[in-house]
């Protein structure tokens, strides 16, 4: 197996690379573009986490043939990630649908232009 | 002795309900009270000692009450003018709204105060301390219509409850060494045996300056010592049976009570530098006394003259609690009754004018004593006594204040001659205040004056006793001239002084306090300056309009006002806040995410730098194939794709390829249960952003180069964070991960019955977590209901 | 007799193909059970997505026609696939894009959408829209100089077509005209149609 | 296996479902709500006796599924986790009688009763949790019925804020998954005993720790998020305005101690094993505990908090604003000893610290919860909090006016209210420890709170009685006010056990070895 | 695995590539987006089922062998009604048509 | 596994270098577009370039669970396509 | 409105699609799957059904059952029913829990049992799935009343 290029660097760069992008969305005025921020961001933390379960092991199923140098991946990350994953969608979905409700009782969804502070 | 502190708090609780049957007579049964608490009071006196209940035992605080004369004498005077005021009350306040929170907060006023004077635990005498100012604030702030009212109360509160806690903290830094609350008895720190020790581990500990000055603050603030004095004038917002009381008589007394209790503590013996305390309070007590006095010759309004008047005599009991003589006790000790005596009887006084004539400006007041000659006999002596004119009550302990100036400037000469010099001055124009407040009942009556009634009994009878009582003073100095002397009181001072001698002079002489006053026999230096005083005070009462006027033109700058500070750093305060907040609270998610995101980078990297923890050498580590680092690389090109997205829906699709990028992650990952999640959930997703997005506007928003630059460096700060953060823990390899025991096939398929860990984990090790993750999606959906159903409804609320 | 429960059976079957049943008869057997459990279930929720009744000779008549289609397909889709790389990989791009009218015998939803679906994955056309008015489908050809290329294989299919969902139609009967009146551009919108 | 330990958080998700299920019977529905706030108290205060504080102070594990400890998920009640339990149950069922009358009907029959008592279930997860990652499921369970609380009414004011709050809040999910990952990574582990064990001893786990200092940095920003510390306060004033007032109560007087929670419990129980051998490394650190990098940066938020929520609280023109304000504030309150305690190596004044943040959480939830119910009754009464709208309500509203007093007072710190003995521990532990600054800091923000309460005061309560002065308070929420009043007084009045039950906790919180001996059995530690 | 289904599965994978490729270079080069459906309906479809018939082969009419089929089969039942839908959904935009092509009835 | 697995081995690992190589030129049409038809087809490709590199990682590990990854997928690509043309033909993709 | 072509496929999909995420519900407690990938498969098939045929088509012609009286500022009243489903699946999952506490065991202490059938030799019965089954069930109904709520408007 190619082991031509180095995994933790490409890993970091690309989180990082990832992160930054999020970022710089979520600083964005749009709320949409806001949204796409966070999701790139908890996207990125959920590879971060399944990359903690190391790579290139077998799949955690028992009854299943060990293909990647004898180890099982790491299964408890991939559980994590799951509950992650499903509580992620369930802010997403109830993101938008805010935004859209703050479209229709701010008539836009510029952030800059939503009111005054609290 | 709980009883006593205990009953006025009892009576308070139930006054509300004896209103409701007593209407008007409450004023009665709150005087019953007092005078109740008075019988108890004098049955203690010539006793001494501490009893103590437990309160807070694990923090060493106890409800401990001690007895001695300083303790009485503060004790008489809330009882005692307590009983008078509130039957004054009875009179004074006929008519008028809000008597029963009146009377309740008289009454807890003297509980409060009565714990004052009586508490023998640093705890409970805060505790007591603070009730005082709150009591005080209720009741400046009677007429809650009023602006000035509402200033004056808010003004008293944030000074004294301020001082308060400088004095709490002073408590528990005393605390910290000694190690107890305790005032008196076996292990207190004011007890003879224990003070000086106490002086001493404060010393060792590098606290007696910061305890010291904290509790002076405290003191000063209650006791309206220059600068915090400026919320006493405003204080006669409230009714005047309230100023009599506690502006004058009692609470403001608390502050000079606790200078006269720590004097044992602080005051060293037998030191011939300027001590601390003497510096501290000397100097404090004389610059209130003459900047008040002189205040109080600008006053233009009778209650606003006692008020200045009551800062100055305050001031003099500071003073003399100051020097370190036995002289200054004596002055403290004694004029602490003086001044309550007189200084109550005038301000009862003033009450029945404002009430009679409906006027408290000086300028229209004049010739009453035709109207009123029984309170015009009071102030006689009241005025007199206030202004140290022989052989009035205050004259007596004026001259232990000169007595104790002029020996401190003996003692330690140079600039400590400024003492007795100052001490005549600001005496002068005591002198001067006193006589012009004598003369609102002598002279011409003013046109604008109308007939003035005579008052009720029960206003009279109270400023007659007080009147008396000082009358009397000053009679046993004139009687003790002649060999007659006033043994009950002098005996009670006596044992007011004593309290307040650090514990060497309990030691030298234990009965060595014997104190008397006369009037001056020999050329003293005392009986000079009382002298120079009465001389230049009438020469310079003829010349009284141009000081009141000078004075009042010199206050016209404001810097020389506190008030110009207090209100300037209030209002101040307030713009200020009007001003920052939105700069901060901004209303832009933008700021707050720069905020957040800037200090998340700098801690998270500040810990890695702190653990001094070193990027990994860059191995080779089994995992990555090409196919993963192509799939990673298109997630980063269509997360980028993202940022510059042309449109919504461009966007939203392009984040799905980030999407697909991560399920192909997760497949190459050998995750197939998040592959499968990540592409249902993905798709879900957009169908829910198409849903959305039909319904939005297509909004851009065109980003300006600054702020992508701003906003460039701080992604880029994230992301380094985020690429250290991986970086350094990557390469960990703990050796018995938890994850061990699931990839044991005895424990996971015998025991937890399935094949596949992750869902064992997901329904079964970890099923807990998904209790809560299957709770998030049903809120989900209810908040999307919500969002949606109670849309109109926002105007309700 | 109701489809329903044979669009059950139909789903028990490809329950084993989804539960990639082990080749062993208890297996399958026990796969197939629960298959027809939950297929029979499914398919009753949903009988109404599927209100006629069907006859299950004509059915079986059939198959051997669906046979034929299959294979017909399958050497039109290969052929598509080598048509479609031969265009995209030269470099002079040899296309000539056009849209072409093709109006339809057959009637039946299935059959309209087998067909549509055919021609998408066959040499170069793709269905791009239906128009119910006029029973046509609106075909997009990479290459439309030559609209009977195009056509054909379409009547080949239809033919077919015609027989596997048991249309009234018979193969070989006349293909209609296209009646010009609603080539707006606009095919006209129209509830769900039911073919019989 | 003692039951009781999960019951906290079953009873109010049993009554969320059930509320769910007879939605239909508005009136069923309160009734059940209401008994299962009640039933709460009941299991919260049965567990307390069972860890029993004031006695043997107890440390009780509860293994779910019964897989042990480190492998399951192991819940632990033990006098920390009781004593924010038992503050979480009074101001829970508090509030949620005073929801019955207070809150739009409709919306208590479309969603109100299922969200409040699954946030009741994210906030007794959180305090029973010894499991990073469970606590990450609980905040978030905690955070998805606020956003919806907050957003309740779903006006302008009400969605702004709710974006705010989600967004942020979004991101910091995501920063306490990538760090709860980077911890898993380094140590193995996920159970909170099993992780300070391992810190502990990390050549035996062939563990390099150094990592997890930046990584629990990380985490903790998360929890400055949760309870508002300054430089993450920004969403507190929008939404504690936006959201129905008992809400408010909930977020300000129990969601925000999950935080601080979090902080002593992660922070003082776990982290604090981690030592750096070579020292820290930065300017101005010193010492090899973690704690020594967390003391400094708690000192900064805390101040920053206190400065910041006094400034803000004074300018406001709404009491609504003003009690968010004072909240931000009241928090750097409760993390300054916390601060001291982390800095100072002794264990004394750490316990110290801990007990003064504890005592500090308490009287601020009393009061804070009682002042934000206030505001709610206010709100029914005239129809606005605006001080421009209000006045006169001490002769409107007498009782309404005394219970505001005795919350504004308790906050102000006059004795003997609890809240008293909040600011006389907290200065006591920055006396006691020498830290000056940290108690002129103090100080400077106790003088601040006694300047907006006595401005809102005077302005709200004092003055002319509004014309818009409309119904009158509800006589439920009144009653609950005075209820809560009295609890504040009464805390205040009978101290000892609450100090002795806040000292347990801290004990428990600081002797970090029995806390791992009892998750984890006798071998551990 | 004998050498029969070795070589099939190689063919198959090298057949699904080329197509996937050829899908994928015709997105890319084709000019409109109804010439670029061309190549993705009928090519990356192709592809990507000749990929699954290779497991197909791999699995044997067990298993993930039979799982493949169902793939295949979803695969040509919603690869062309999707390619249906964006053409159709792409005409109604109104985005114009390379070269010479029009709609039937647009003069 | 295999008699004689390299060539196989090797013929799946290009198989998915070239699959994931293609994502990105895909990747490039849904950027770019121009249209929004022309980012669906391109999104629509790269599902199906996701079931090709499921099934080429069931081959490489001999797991056949991944193929039920990619059955899914070849399943709910569909919908996907589907509610973007809804999208973009009425602008609204549920009545 | 969408065409025959589009609604003759979804047809024929979505009863697939439901076939699949039961079997994804069935065995993931052995391979890949479980309740949430079940249900949000589930959900995306009703999801093709409201785009292709719109919300009402299948409460109405499918199930024929009248639409509840809707709730306040909602169009359509299937949120109702919905919301029972997700309820019911709340009180599944953690009843599936409590039960393991009246046997005096820790909350969700699941247990399987393995039984012995004439032709399918053995057949695994796991508490665990009865969770699982809850998890589905909250998943489906959340999400169809997101879907519904917000499709209706
Ligand atoms: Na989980
Ligand atoms: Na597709």
């Amino acid at each position: 197996m190619s082991e031509a290029v180095n995994p933790q660097l490409i890993l970091a760069i690309v989180l990082g690379v990832l992160f930054s992008l999020g970022t710089f969305l979520v600083l964005r005025r749009d709320v949409i573009r806001v949204i796409w921020g966070v999701t790139i961001i908890s996207q990125a933390a959920n590879v971060y986490l399944v990359t903690m379960g190391k790579l290139g092991g077998s799949v955690p199923i028992f009854g299943h043939g060990s293909h990647g140098g004898g180890h099982i991946t790491d299964p408890v990350v991939q559980a994590l990630v799951l509950t992650a994953i499903v509580i992620g969608f369930g802010t997403t979905a109830f993101s938008l649908v805010l935004t859209y409700r703050v479209y229709q009782e701010h008539g836009t969804i510029d952030l800059n232009e939503l009111g005054d502070s609290t | 002795m709980l009883a006593l502190v205990m009953l006025p708090f009892a009576a308070a609780v139930v006054t509300p309900l004896v209103y409701r049957v007593l209407r008007e007579r409450t004023a009665y049964y709150a005087a019953a009270v007092a005078l109740a608490c008075f019988g108890m009071v004098a049955s203690q006196l010539g006793t001494s000692g501490s009893v103590s209940y437990q309160w807070i035992p694990s923090l060493g605080v106890s409800l401990q009450f001690y007895v001695d004369g300083l303790s009485l004498l503060i004790g008489f005077l809330a009882s005692g003018v307590g009983v008078l005021i509130l039957t004054y009350s009875g009179g004074y306040m006929h008519g008028e709204p809000g008597k029963a929170k009146y009377y309740t907060a008289l009454l807890a006023f003297m509980g409060s105060m009565l714990g004052v004077a009586f508490s023998a635990d640093l705890v409970s005498l805060f505790v007591f301390w603070e009730l005082t100012s709150l009591s005080s604030f209720i009741l400046i702030g009677h007429y809650t219509d009023r602006r000035s009212s509402q200033y004056a109360a808010r003004k008293s509160m944030l000074i004294t409850v301020s001082g308060g806690l400088f004095m709490l903290i002073g408590f528990l830094l005393i605390n910290h060494v000694a190690g107890t609350f305790a005032m008196f008895g076996p292990s207190g720190i004011l007890s003879p045996e224990n003070a000086a020790m106490t002086n001493e581990q404060l010393h060792a500990a590098g606290l007696f300056v910061p305890a010291l000055a904290l509790i002076a603050v405290g003191a000063a603030a209650k006791s309206a010592q220059v600068p915090l004095h400026i919320w006493l004038p405003n204080a006669m917002e409230a009714p005047t049976p309230v100023s009599a009381f506690l502006h004058s008589a009692t609470m403001v007394k608390a502050g000079v009570y606790l200078i006269g209790r720590f004097r044992p503590l602080f005051l060293p013996e037998g030191v011939h530098v300027i001590p601390d305390w003497m510096l501290l309070f000397a100097v404090l007590g004389l610059v209130t006394m003459t900047i008040t006095a002189i205040l109080a010759v600008a006053a233009t309004d009778i209650k606003e003259l006692l008020a200045y008047s009551t800062a100055s005599h305050l001031g003099l009991i500071v003073a003399g609690f100051g020097f370190a003589s036995e002289y200054g006790a004596e002055t403290g000790a004694f004029h602490i009754l003086n001044h309550a005596m007189f200084k109550a009887a005038l301000f009862l006084v003033a009450g029945i004018i404002a009430h009679e004539a409906g006027t408290r400006k000086i300028k229209h007041l004049g010739g009453l004593w035709r109207d009123l000659p029984i309170t015009a006999a009071i102030t006689v002596v009241a005025a007199l006594g206030m202004a140290g004119v022989p052989p009035f009550n205050g004259f007596y302990s004026k001259e232990f204040l000169f007595e104790s100036a002029y020996h401190a400037a003996h003692v330690h000469g140079g600039l400590a001659w400024l003492f007795p010099v100052v001490a005549v001055f600001g005496s002068i124009f005591t002198f001067l205040y006193s006589i012009r407040f004598l003369m609102l009942f002598f002279g011409e009556k003013p046109k604008g004056l109308g007939h003035v009634h005579r008052p009720p009994l029960t206003m009279l009878v109270p400023p007659a006793i007080l009147g008396t009582i000082a009358a009397l003073i000053g009679l046993g100095g004139v009687t003790d001239t002649f060999g007659i002397a006033p043994s009950a009181l002098n005996g009670f001072v006596g044992s007011v002084v004593e309290s307040t001698l650090p514990p060497a002079a309990h030691a030298e002489a234990a009965e060595a306090v014997h104190f008397s006053y006369h009037l001056p026999t020999s050329v003293t230096p005392a009986a000079t300056m009382s002298a120079i005083t009465i001389a230049v005070g009438l020469v310079a009462y003829q010349y009284y309009d141009d000081l009141h006027r000078g004075i009042n033109r010199l206050l016209t700058v404001n810097p020389l006002r506190a008030n110009w500070w207090y209100d300037n750093a209030v209002y101040g305060l307030n713009d200020a806040s009007v001003e920052t907040i939105p700069h901060v609270q901004t209303g832009l998610l933008r700021t707050y995410a720069t905020w957040s995101l800037t200090a998340v980078t700098l801690l998270a990297l500040g810990g890695y730098a702190a653990a001094g923890v070193a990027l990994p050498s860059f191995g080779f580590a089994a995992g990555m194939t090409p196919s993963l680092a192509l799939v990673l690389g298109v997630a980063v090109v269509g997360a980028f794709a993202v940022s510059i997205a042309p449109s919504h829906i461009s966007g939203v699709l392009t984040l799905s390829i980030l999407g697909f990028m991560v399920a192909i992650f997760y497949i190459l990952a050998d995750a197939p249960d998040l592959a499968l999640t990540q592409l249902v959930v993905e798709t879900l997703t957009l169908v829910i952003f198409l849903l959305v997005l039909d319904r939005l506007p297509t909004f851009y928003g065109e980003i300006k180069r600054s702020r992508a630059v701003r906003d460039g460096v701080l992604s880029l700060a994230v992301g380094t964070t985020v690429f250290v953060t991986v970086l350094v823990t990557t390469v960990a390899d703990p050796a018995n991960s938890i994850a061990q025991t699931f990839l044991d096939y005895g424990v996971t398929v015998e025991e937890a019955g399935g094949h596949n860990i992750v869902n064992v984990i997901l329904v079964d090790f970890r099923g807990f977590d998904t209790m809560g993750e299957i709770s998030v999606v049903a809120m989900a959906a209810l908040s999307v209901l919500t969002l949606i159903a109670m849309r109109e409804r926002g105007e309700t609320q | 007799m109701k489809k329903w429960p044979v669009i059950g059976v139909v789903l028990a079957v490809l329950w084993l193909f989804v539960r990639g049943v082990a080749l062993e008869p208890t297996r399958i057997i026990g796969e197939f059970l629960i298959g027809l459990a939950f297929g029979m279930l499914i398919a009753f929720m949903f009988r109404r997505f599927y209100t006629l009744d069907m006859n299950l000779t004509r059915t079986v008549q059939a198959l051997p026609y669906a046979g034929l289609y299959i294979v017909v397909f399958i050497k039109d889709l290969i052929l598509a696939n080598i048509d479609v790389a031969y265009r995209v990989l030269l470099p002079s791009m040899p296309i000539e894009p056009g849209v072409v009218v093709v109006p339809l015998r057959v009637q039946t939803d299935g059959a309209i959408t087998t067909i549509a679906n055919s021609i998408t994955l066959t040499p170069g056309t793709i269905t791009m829209d239906y128009d119910e008015e006029t029973n046509a489908l609106y075909v997009h050809s990479i290459d439309a100089t030559d609209t009977d290329g195009i056509v054909d294989p379409i009547r080949t299919w239809e033919d077919y077509a015609l027989v596997i969902f048991d249309e009234e139609g018979k193969p070989g009967d006349p293909v209609p005209d296209l009646p010009m009146a609603h080539a707006s551009g606009e095919p006209t919108e129209g509830g769900v149609k039911r073919g019989n | 296996m003692n039951q009781l330990v999960i019951e906290p958080l079953l009873v109010p998700l049993v009554t969320a479902i059930l509320t769910l299920v007879v939605r239909r019977y508005s009136t069923v529905q309160r009734g059940v709500s209401v008994l299962g706030g009640a039933a709460y108290v009941a299991v919260v205060a049965l567990l307390w006796t069972d860890v029993d504080p004031l006695g043997a102070a107890r440390t009780i594990p509860y293994q779910l599924g019964n897989w042990p400890a480190p492998f399951g998920i192991t819940l632990v009640a033990d006098p920390l986790s009781v004593f924010m339990l038992g503050l979480a149950a009074i101001v829970s069922f508090a509030a949620l009688v005073f929801s019955v009358q207070y809150v739009d009907e409709f919306g208590q029959r479309l969603s109100y009763h299922p969200l409040y008592h699954f946030m009741l279930v994210g906030v007794s997860g959180a305090f029973l949790t010894g499991d990073i990652f469970n606590l990450f499921v609980w905040f978030e369970v905690m955070l998805m019925s606020s956003y919806v609380l907050v957003v309740f009414y779903s006006g302008p004011q009400h969605t702004r804020a709710a974006l705010q709050y989600v967004v942020l809040n979004l991101i910091g999910s995501a920063v306490m998954l990538l760090a709860i990952g980077g911890i898993y990574s380094t140590t193995g582990t996920l159970n909170m005993a099993d992780l300070a064990h391992r810190l502990a001893n990390p050549a035996a786990n062939s563990i390099t720790p150094l990592p997890v200092l930046g990584l629990s940095a990380l985490l903790f920003t998360v929890f400055a998020l949760k309870s508002g510390l300054a430089p993450f306060q920004f969403w507190v004033p929008p939404a504690y305005s936006a959201a129905p007032a008992p809400v408010s109560a909930m977020l300000a007087g129990v969601v925000k101690k999950v935080g601080i929670y979090a902080i002593i419990r992660l922070y003082f129980t776990v982290f604090s094993w981690l030592s750096i051998p070579d020292g820290l490394g930065l300017p101005g650190l010193s010492g090899t505990s973690a704690l020594g990098f967390f003391g400094p940066v708690m000192f900064i938020m805390a101040t920053a908090s206190i400065l910041l929520g006094g400034l803000g609280a004074v300018g406001r023109d709404d009491i609504d604003g003003l009690l968010a304000y004072s909240s931000i504030g009241q928090v750097g309150f409760i993390v300054l000893p916390l601060a001291i305690g982390a800095t100072a190596g002794s264990e004394e004044i750490q316990i110290l610290a801990v007990t003064a943040a504890l005592i500090y959480s308490l009287n601020h939830a009393l009061a804070k919860g009682l002042l934000f119910l206030a505001s709610g009754s206010v709100f029914s009464s005239v129809g606005s909090t605006r001080f421009a709208d209000l006045g006169g309500l001490t002769r409107k509203e007498p009782v309404l006016s005394a219970v505001f007093f005795v919350g504004a007072l308790s906050l102000i710190g006059i004795p003997p209210l609890s809240g008293f003995f909040g600011k006389f521990l907290v200065f006591r532990t920055a006396g006691d420890a020498g830290a000056s600054v940290a108690l002129a800091i103090a100080l400077l923000g106790a003088i601040l709170t006694i300047a907006y309460f006595s401005r809102a005061w005077n302005r709200g309560f004092w003055g002319a009685v509004s014309p818009m002065v409309e119904n009158g308070a509800k006589p439920t929420g009144v009653v609950v006010l005075a209820g809560l009043a009295a609890l504040v007084l009464l805390v205040g009045i009978g101290f000892d056990p609450v100090l002795r039950a806040a000292e347990a906790a801290a004990g428990a919180a600081i002797h970090r070895q029995e806390y791992i001996q009892a998750v984890l059995g006798g071998g551990a530690a | 695995m004998n050498l029969v289904q070795e070589i099939l599965i190689t063919l198959l994978i090298a057949v699904g590539s080329f197509f996937l490729v050829v899908g994928t270079v015709g997105l890319i080069r084709l000019p409109d987006v109804y010439n670029r459906m061309h190549a993705t309906s009928k090519a990356t479809t192709l592809g990507s089922a000749s990929l699954l018939l290779a497991g197909f082969v791999y699995y044997g009419p067990e298993g993930a062998g039979l799982t493949s089929l169902v793939g295949i089969i979803f695969l040509f039942l919603t690869a062309p009604t999707g390619a249906h839908m964006i053409s159709r959904s792409a005409q109604k935009m109104g985005i114009e048509f390379f070269g010479d092509a029009e709609w039937p009835g647009d003069e | 596994m295999a008699t004689d697995p390299a060539i196989f081995s090797l013929a799946v690992q290009v198989g998915l270098v070239i699959a994931s190589g293609l994502t990105l030129l895909a990747g490039y049409r849904v950027i770019k577009g121009p249209t929004v038809p022309d980012r669906v087809v391109a999104l629509d490709t790269i599902a199906t370039n996701v079931v090709a590199i499921a099934a080429l990682y069931a081959l490489q590990t001999g797991e056949g669970l991944f193929v039920t990854v990619s059955l899914v997928l070849a399943i709910i690509g569909f919908i996907s396509t589907i509610a973007v043309s809804q999208y973009v033909i009425e602008g609204d993709i549920v009545k | 409105m969408t065409t025959i072509i589009t609604r003759t496929v979804t047809r024929t999909v979505v009863p697939l699609i439901f076939l699949t995420s039961v079997a994804l519900m069935l065995q993931g407690h052995n391979h890949p799957g479980g309740g949430f990938i079940a249900g949000v498969l589930t959900t995306t098939a009703f999801a093709l059904i409201y785009i292709v045929y719109g919300l009402d088509f299948l409460e109405e012609e499918i199930f024929h059952r009248l639409v509840r009286g809707p709730i306040e500022h909602l169009q359509h009243g299937i949120v109702e029913n919905y919301r029972t489903l997700f309820a019911f699946g709340l009180a599944l999952a953690a009843g599936s829990g409590l039960v393991a506490m009246a046997f005096g065991d820790a909350f969700m202490n699941q247990t399987y049992e393995v039984f012995h059938f004439p032709i399918y030799t053995e057949f695994e019965v796991a508490s665990a799935v009865a969770f699982d089954t809850g998890v589905y069930f909250v998943v489906v109904g959340s999400l169809l009343t997101i879907l519904s709520v917000v499709g209706s408007e």
